[in-house]
């Protein structure tokens, strides 16, 4: 059955590719986005197939003998077409409205229906060869799609080759891990990867390399300085398409890899990934609280996410071998949740960023205020995004959260001198995550929408148009239902791990059968409900009494004449937070006072800035690319125009293989 | 049956001759690409022949056509069509006096031609010999000085690097004048137990590796290859570069094919994969820093001529069917991407890396083609390259040669990182440097659409190289029956 | 003609191809030292001849007639036309330490043809180390030499080695591929005269340290 | 449900006079005569009469701000266990929910300071989000240390399980982990050491600058809802620390016993925080961070010894 699903989304491409190519310029926008929506759409279905069993197979005839090129999505595989089909389909819903300039052109669009069709096709590919084609074509119409506004400015270019770069990195470390398992199982199909998981030598190699090249792709952090260059650059569907959906198949890979292909009982492993998950995890956050650029911020909380669901990953094959195996499945199933938690608020985010761009032209919160008058439904849905991104109660984030955190309290540390150190730690580093998360998107949500426009472009800003708003809407209204409604999301998760679903509940709540826990959303708004009733009463009572009276000067301790630049910024709203954390932030600060000719102790202007730098990347990345560098400056003198160096060369050469042949 | 083999060989000979003797204007600027057409039918006829299971010889076995050498036909015909047909010079500016660059051309198609046609390994050696003769000339083209420095490195280093290749065969030749049957002819020397004696026969491969290697551009042999391409005209350095490597490649392929019966594969093993990792090494460490477009390519060229060394080290019908593959998609991509720079210097006067910028929105028509080549070069999907990097990589860890592909891996990011960084250097960016563009994009004036060429040759290489890694069917058997002709069975 | 005389024949060709490689390396392969070229071409004809008359093969006679013409006559001529009595200046490194490097690469010659025994132990096997010797002599002139003409030298030492090692190890390769080489070689030649006239109305004169523009 | 609405109606009624008794308390220990208990319900009817004023580029987030901090403070009151223990099978009384709902509230107070558009607003919404970010470790390692011997985060279990082990309550674990809640709890609530509720000085205040700019009914609101969960929460360390006299079923008698032992718990923590607050200079703001992580380490010990005291 899936194959035909499968078949569905190739015709749709094709047709995608037609319609964008042909399709006359003012209603290219329109087609073109509804022709992709139809792939995400039809994604959805083909998950859903996947999911409840009705596996088929398409096989793509390749020249080379490899064995046959499959296309079968398993369970894991479909979740993962579920999710990017939906977030696929609400991005080109969003985008009708959303391109304008370099984005409506031809080759953007055909890129976005490569893009999101090869996504889809990594996840519902069974053996490496397709996995590795789908992955590389995801590469190459991404990084198309971040050229798309290259004319614009100038940072595009260097941040799409370090996006190229770091792919392709990402590429070569899944190459050799695959091949180092398919030399191991003499196969390239995954069922037979999956069967001669042996704990040798080799097959830690292959775990270490397509760990460190999903974790490349998912952007964890050693390996994430790719993604807060490559999405500010992107137009904000694509940046929500990559966020929401293209980290997400690292996770995939990494969940296919602990589960299926390497299953083994070395705690150093899922040491790693945890290490690796919490590191990431804090990092990404801290970062993303002190960006003041919004798509950045929004970029480094994936990094944060995708840390969490790494902790996740890893802490479930840490607790698999010490006999809590219910605990364990709890652990991936949190995860899944992460991952579709992540994809509904990641996807409202981005998307009001975009709305936010498009409105206003800026993308420093510094230059941005008052957006909650002027765009209500952008304002409302980013809101809404930005609960569930800092995991507030009644939201899609805090059930996935919640759910991972059972998993780890309930690690029963009493059996294992490991376990009763990592989960505290653990535990703390999620916990520290969620409140520097918080701040993230109170700081995001407040200074971007709330008080006065601190910019010319903030005080225009219209509403976006009809495709944008429904964009925004539908994403914003799965945030909310996933958050009410987890029975559903928790029952599809553990059906794709192939656990059945023991721990969803009725009346949409969770119930967590191995661990004793349940957590019921709805119930709880209703008991919120009934108690907001008589708060409204009184002051609605009060209202009619006394309305609301209007000043035209806030108090303000003083009545002082108050312009929107003495509100805070985002630079500042984060400034305690780079003070506390300065050793691993790296601010730095200088003051620039200009004094006024005619009086020299008369201050004329005093200017503030910042640079905050990220510390993997001046300590580990440019080292490497300076000696890059000087071996690419000494390697020039080899080719140094002597032609008798070059005969020199060759006598030597010649005299060389003379000894060897000899000898 | 022979009639096939002699054809285009006849072919060329007798287009060169026309050439020289009528000195008619058309003929001067048809004559490249009639003589690629000619080579590339005979080719596809060969095949068909060979997949009909017969193996034609001509001139008493002087010339055979096994799946190999129709394979090779195939690949010079089609990169050679590609080369001098995309190449093509504008109508007016060919002149009847220039007869000389179309003759030596059409002499060049012929001395490969012969190379790939001949069973006896000294008419291998001599057909690879003439090939550095007719395109001395070539690359001296340009009458500058920069481009006689090249011609005289390209003819010294290429003449004594061939050099070591003859007193290889030679060599072989002595071992089996001792062995008591006195014959170079390739289909003879394959036959089994022929009682060679393995330490000469050990010394002649060593030797005829490291000769055709000089002409394959495999490090340490390889100084010569980045100032011959970039100062030969375009369409002489995309046939150089794309597919005079390859048939000296090949030419290594038969004499491992040889000596691996003989002595194992453990000698030419070792050579190649220390050949295959220099090579990649020192391309990836020049193309960082590297200033001009064509040296850039170049160099491309030898990277990619050092991961064909590798797969021909791994070996196997899965490694060796890659080599294949990976020698025809690079030729065409490479050949399509010198005509593009050959249009570039022609249109912006310079191929200096740091002169070109915003191709893409000043020139879209030429940067276009750029880009789509250097991605196919790149080995990004669907082009072929990616197909066989990705089997040369699982085919290398099939057969136990992990290390040595990881570390080749490791310096192909190397490589790519540097022609990723230049080809965005040049395509990407905003038109006028100075100053941001304001609102409308681009006047579309200033925006240059037109391709300074014949489109329909890039699109068919570019084409053929994203459909053949897809082409199952005849073509799959093809490829399969030339890496079993070459005892790809161990 | 018997053995013993035969022998004798074949140590006297080798020996005077090795010395004319001597005196070319010691003279700095300058204009005046050219007749020596003409001088290996003819031990290397005599070399040939000898091998001739011992097999009793006409072809083989024929063949040493051609060497004579082309290596001894002709090419020596085209380098005396190229070299237009240039002196070419000094090589890279000076005699003394060149003569050196011939005594080692001579014992390496000897070292590497130890597999060649298996061809039998007559007196052409004895000589082949002297035809190995003669390539990497000519590899030895390529490499330190400065000038065009040096190379050129170099380029025919070389060939001369590799036909010697040809004719001596079996008696020389079938006649097709030994006219093809033959033809190549010239061919080459020719190329490189053309190319030094080039460079010489380039750049004044064929030192190749001007053509160093090419370089990365 | 009936005990849930009970406690709502008894904290709404006892957290003013409990407010009330502090500032008495620490009026008195300061050698003034203080304004009496009654205060702080007098400050609410006079708020409710007078009119809100609105000053331009305000949102509508002025006026739902307070609604919501007052909700989550009533829910906050209705989840945690302060009267009786008997749980509800739908309404999860978790522990993690309980903090979720906490940080609602916080989310209101910050956004409604941000809003107001004055420098004292953003100043006060950052460092009070600051704090809530380095809060939130401490409080959820404390549950988990709360949660071990028990296995599970529900309060109602945990209560339930120290009713019926007082030698549990002097554990060190539970020791360790009421000391580290206590710290937090003054911390979210900012109380003294960490914010002084009574400074005019703006430039040190954290929670007196989010509520600035609001007048009339939604200082009110605000001024309750803040003191719910100053409320609610002393009294979730008092059912942790004294967890006698709670009432095990619904019936009238075991609700009231329990409603006055809730009045006496609070009426002591009251009491006993104020003569805190009395003798504590205020920590300078960037002193705060080291102090929660004071806490944090508290915390992670005391769910290591609960790990390691069971094993060994």
């Amino acid at each position: 059955m899936t194959d035909t699903g499968v078949r569905i989304q190739l015709a749709l491409l094709a047709l995608a590719v037609v319609v964008a190519l042909l399709a006359p310029v003012h209603r290219r926008a329109l087609l073109s986005g509804l022709v992709v929506a139809g792939i995400g759409i039809a994604g959805v279905l083909t998950g859903w197939l996947a999911l409840t069993g009705h596996a088929g197979r398409l096989t793509i005839p390749v020249a080379l003998p490899f064995g046959p090129v499959t296309l079968s999505p398993a369970p894991l595989g479909g979740f993962f077409m579920l999710v990017i089909g939906a977030v696929g389909a609400v991005c080109a819903v969003y985008s009708v409205g959303y391109v304008h300039g370099p984005a409506a052109s031809r080759t953007s669009w055909v890129a976005l229906a490569v893009f999101l069709t090869a996504m889809q096709l990594v996840a519902a590919s069974a053996d490496v060869v397709a996995f590795l084609l789908a992955w590389e074509l995801m590469a190459l119409s991404s990084t198309v799609l971040v050229l798309t506004e290259h004319a614009h400015r100038a940072t595009v270019r260097s941040a799409t080759l370090w996006y190229a770069a770091m792919t392709q990195l990402s590429f070569f470390l899944v190459l050799l891990g695959f091949a180092v398992l398919s030399a191991e199982a003499g196969s390239t199909q995954f069922a037979d990867l999956a069967a001669s998981h042996v704990d040798s030598a080799a097959s830690n190699l292959a775990f270490v390399a397509l760990l460190l090249g999903f974790a490349a792709k998912a952007g964890i952090v050693p390996l994430h300085v790719w993604l807060p260059r490559a999405h500010p650059e992107a137009p904000s569907h694509v940046s929500a398409l990559m966020s929401a959906a293209m980290v997400k198949l690292g996770v995939y890979g990494a969940v296919l890899v602990t589960t299926q292909l390497l299953v083994s009982a070395s705690t150093w492993r899922s040491l790693l990934v945890l290490g690796v998950g919490t590191l990431s995890a804090v990092y990404g956050i801290l970062q993303a609280s002190v960006a003041s650029d919004i798509k950045r911020l929004l970029a480094f909380s994936t990094t944060e996410n995708i840390g969490l669901m790494f902790l996740a990953i890893g802490a479930s094959s840490l607790l698999r071998p010490y006999g809590s195996t219910d605990v364990a499945d709890t652990a991936l199933v949190a995860c899944l949740l992460l991952v579709m938690a992540h994809a509904a608020f990641k996807t409202t985010l981005f998307l009001g960023a975009g709305s936010i761009l498009r409105a206003t032209g800026e993308r420093d919160l510094d230059l941005l205020g008052g957006l909650v008058s002027r765009m209500p439904v952008t304002s409302a849905t980013f809101g809404i995004g930005a609960l569930g991104a800092a995991a507030l109660p009644l939201t899609a984030g805090f059930v996935a959260e919640w759910v991972l955190l059972q998993s780890l309290i309930h690690g029963g540390g009493t059996q294992n001198r490991i376990l009763a150190i990592t989960m505290p730690v653990a535990v703390g580093a999620v916990a520290l995550t969620a409140g520097l998360a918080l701040m993230t998107f109170v700081k995001a949500y407040g200074i971007a929408f709330l008080a006065r426009p601190r910019s010319e472009g903030a005080s225009q800003a219209q509403e976006s148009p009809t495709s944008m708003r429904v964009g925004l809407v539908v994403a914003a209204a799965s945030v909310l239902g996933l958050g009410l409604v987890p029975g559903l999301s928790v029952s599809v998760a553990s059906r794709a791990l192939g656990l059945g679903d023991a721990a969803a509940a009725g009346s949409g709540g969770i119930d967590l059968v191995g661990l004793g826990a349940t957590l019921h959303p709805g119930p709880l708004l209703l008991l919120a409900l009934v108690l907001v009733v008589p708060v409204v009463v009184v002051s609605v009572a009060a209202a009619r009494r006394r309305p609301r009276r209007d000043v035209d000067l806030a108090w303000g301790s003083g009545g002082v004449r108050v312009s929107p630049r003495m509100q805070y910024t985002a630079t500042s709203y984060a400034e305690p937070l780079s003070r506390i954390f300065d050793d691993s932030l790296r601010p730095e600060r200088d003051v620039v006072v200009t004094h006024s000719s005619e009086a020299r102790y008369l201050v004329e202007r005093i200017q503030y800035r910042q640079r905050l730098s990220d510390v993997f990347e001046s300590r580990l990345y440019l080292p490497v690319i300076g000696v890059i560098e000087r071996v690419g400056a000494a390697a020039k003198n080899l080719q140094n125009g002597k032609i008798n160096f070059y005969l020199a060369y060759s006598f030597v050469a010649f005299l060389v293989v003379l000894m060897v042949v000899t000898l | 049956m022979g009639v096939l083999l002699i054809a285009p060989l006849a072919a060329c000979l007798l287009l060169g001759a026309g050439v020289v003797g009528l000195r008619r204007t058309w003929l001067n600027r048809y004559a490249g690409v009639l003589a690629s057409a000619v080579v590339l039918v005979s080719g596809l006829a060969i095949t068909t022949q060979v997949l009909g299971g017969a193996t034609p010889t001509a001139l008493d076995g002087l010339l055979r056509a096994d799946a190999l050498t129709a394979f090779m036909l195939s690949a010079v015909g089609a990169v050679g069509l590609t080369a001098t047909w995309g190449g093509l010079a504008a109508p007016g500016s060919t002149s009847a006096r220039a007869y000389a660059y179309p003759a030596l051309i059409v002499a060049f198609l012929l001395a490969m031609s012969l190379a790939v046609l001949a069973d006896n390994l000294g008419i291998l050696w001599v057909a690879i010999e003439a090939t550095t003769i007719t395109t001395a000339f070539l690359v001296g083209h340009h009458r500058t000085r920069t481009a006689l420095e090249a011609a005289w490195k390209y003819v010294i280093l290429g003449s004594v690097g061939v050099a070591i290749a003859l007193l290889g065969i030679v060599l072989l030749y002595a071992a089996t004048v001792a062995a008591g049957g006195p014959t170079l002819s390739w289909v003879a020397l394959m036959r089994p137990n022929l009682g060679l004696d393995p330490g000469m026969v050990k010394m002649a491969a060593g030797l005829t590796l490291l000769g055709f290697a000089t002409k394959a551009g495999l490090a340490p042999m390889h100084s010569w290859l980045p100032d011959a391409h970039s100062q030969a005209p375009a369409e002489v350095s995309g046939l150089m570069s794309g597919v005079l490597l390859s048939v000296a490649f090949y030419g290594i392929l038969r004499v491992q094919a040889v000596t691996d019966a003989v002595i194992g594969p453990g000698l030419m093993r070792g050579l190649l994969v220390a050949g295959g990792l220099l090579s990649v090494a020192e391309a990836g460490a020049l193309i960082l820093r590297q200033r001009d477009l064509k040296r850039m390519l170049a160099y491309s060229s030898i990277e990619h001529m050092g991961v064909i060394a590798l797969a021909a080290a791994v070996g196997g019908p899965l490694a060796i069917g890659a080599a294949l593959l990976h020698m025809l998609g690079h030729g065409l991509a490479k050949s399509s991407v010198f005509v593009v720079s050959g249009r570039i210097l022609a249109v912006e006067g310079t191929t200096q890396i740091a002169g070109l910028r915003a191709l893409m929105t000043r020139r879209p028509g030429l940067a276009v083609p750029l880009l789509a080549a250097m991605a196919a070069l790149l080995g990004m999907p669907p082009f072929v390259l990616f197909f066989t990097e990705v089997a040369i990589v699982v085919a290398g860890f099939q057969r136990g040669m992990g290390w040595v592909l990881t570390v080749a891996v490791g310096l192909l990011l190397v490589a790519f990182i540097g022609l990723a960084r230049h080809t965005g250097d040049m395509a990407f960016g905003a038109a006028t440097v100075d100053e941001e563009p304001t609102g409308s994009v681009e006047p579309s004036d200033t925006v240059d659409r037109s391709w300074h060429g014949p489109r329909l040759p890039l699109f068919a290489a570019l084409g053929v190289t994203a459909v053949v890694g897809f082409a199952a069917g005849p073509f799959a058997d093809l490829l399969g029956q030339a890496a079993r002709v070459l005892g790809g069975g161990q | 003609m018997s053995d013993q005389l035969f022998a004798q024949a074949i140590g006297m060709c080798a020996a005077v191809l090795l010395l004319s490689a001597v005196l070319l390396v010691w003279r700095r392969a300058q204009a005046a030292a050219l007749p020596l070229m003409s001088l290996q071409g003819l031990a290397l004809a005599s070399l040939v001849a000898v091998l001739g008359i011992q097999a009793g093969s006409r072809e083989l006679l024929e063949l040493a007639a051609l060497v004579l013409v082309f290596k001894a006559v002709g090419l020596p001529l085209v380098l005396v036309r190229s070299s237009q009595g240039e002196q070419g200046g000094a090589p890279l490194i000076n005699t003394a330490t060149s003569l050196i490097a011939m005594a080692g690469l001579t014992a390496v010659a000897y070292v590497v043809s130890a597999p060649l025994s298996a061809l039998g132990s007559g007196p052409t096997v004895q000589a082949i180390p002297v035809g190995i010797a003669l390539v990497l002599y000519g590899f030895l002139l390529l490499v330190t030499g400065r000038h065009a003409i040096v190379q050129l030298v170099g380029f025919l030492v070389i060939d001369n080695g590799t036909s010697a090692v040809a004719f001596l190890s079996s008696g020389g390769v079938p006649v097709i591929v030994e006219l093809g080489v033959v033809l190549d070689v010239l061919l080459v030649i020719l190329i490189l005269y053309v190319l030094t006239g080039r460079i010489r109305d380039e750049f004044g004169a064929t030192d190749l340290d001007d053509l160093t523009e090419l370089h990365d | 449900m009936v005990l849930l609405l009970v406690q709502v109606v008894v904290m709404v009624a006892l957290t003013p006079l409990l407010v009330g008794v502090m500032r008495q308390v620490r009026s008195r220990l300061e050698g003034r005569a203080g304004a009496g208990i009654l205060q702080p319900w007098r400050d609410l009817r006079k708020l409710f009469a007078k009119e809100p004023l609105r000053a331009p580029g305000i949102s509508w987030v002025q006026a739902a701000g307070p609604v919501v901090l007052v909700t989550s403070g009533l829910l906050l009151c209705a989840l945690i266990p302060l009267v009786g223990t008997v749980a509800s099978p739908l309404l999860t009384d978790d522990l993690f929910v309980v903090v979720g709902v906490l940080l609602v509230g916080t989310v209101a107070l910050a956004l409604v300071g941000l809003d107001a558009g004055s420098a004292f607003g953003g100043m006060g919404s950052s460092r009070h989000m600051t704090i809530a970010a380095l809060v939130e470790p401490t409080v959820l390692v404390a549950v988990y240390a709360l949660s071990v011997p028990i296995g599970s985060s529900a309060l109602s279990r945990i209560v339930n399980a120290r009713i019926e082990a007082p030698a549990s309550v002097a554990a060190p674990v539970s020791l360790l982990a009421m000391v580290a809640l206590a710290i937090a709890v003054m911390a979210e609530t900012s109380r003294m050491p960490v914010d002084n509720p009574s400074t005019h000085l703006e430039l040190t205040m954290v929670h007196e600058a989010m509520v600035l700019e609001s007048s009339g009914r939604d200082l009110a609101w605000l001024e309750l809802g803040s003191w719910l969960r100053l409320g609610a929460l002393l009294g979730l360390i008092g059912t942790l620390t004294l967890p006698w006299g709670m009432a095990v079923e619904v019936a009238p008698v075991p609700v009231l016993v329990g409603v006055v032992t809730l009045a006496v718990r609070l009426a002591v923590l009251g009491a006993l925080l104020a003569t805190l607050e009395v003798f504590l200079a205020k920590l300078r703001l960037f002193r705060v961070p080291e102090l929660l992580a004071g806490s944090f380490v508290l915390a992670l010990l005391a769910v290591t010894a609960s790990y390691l005291t069971v094993t060994v």
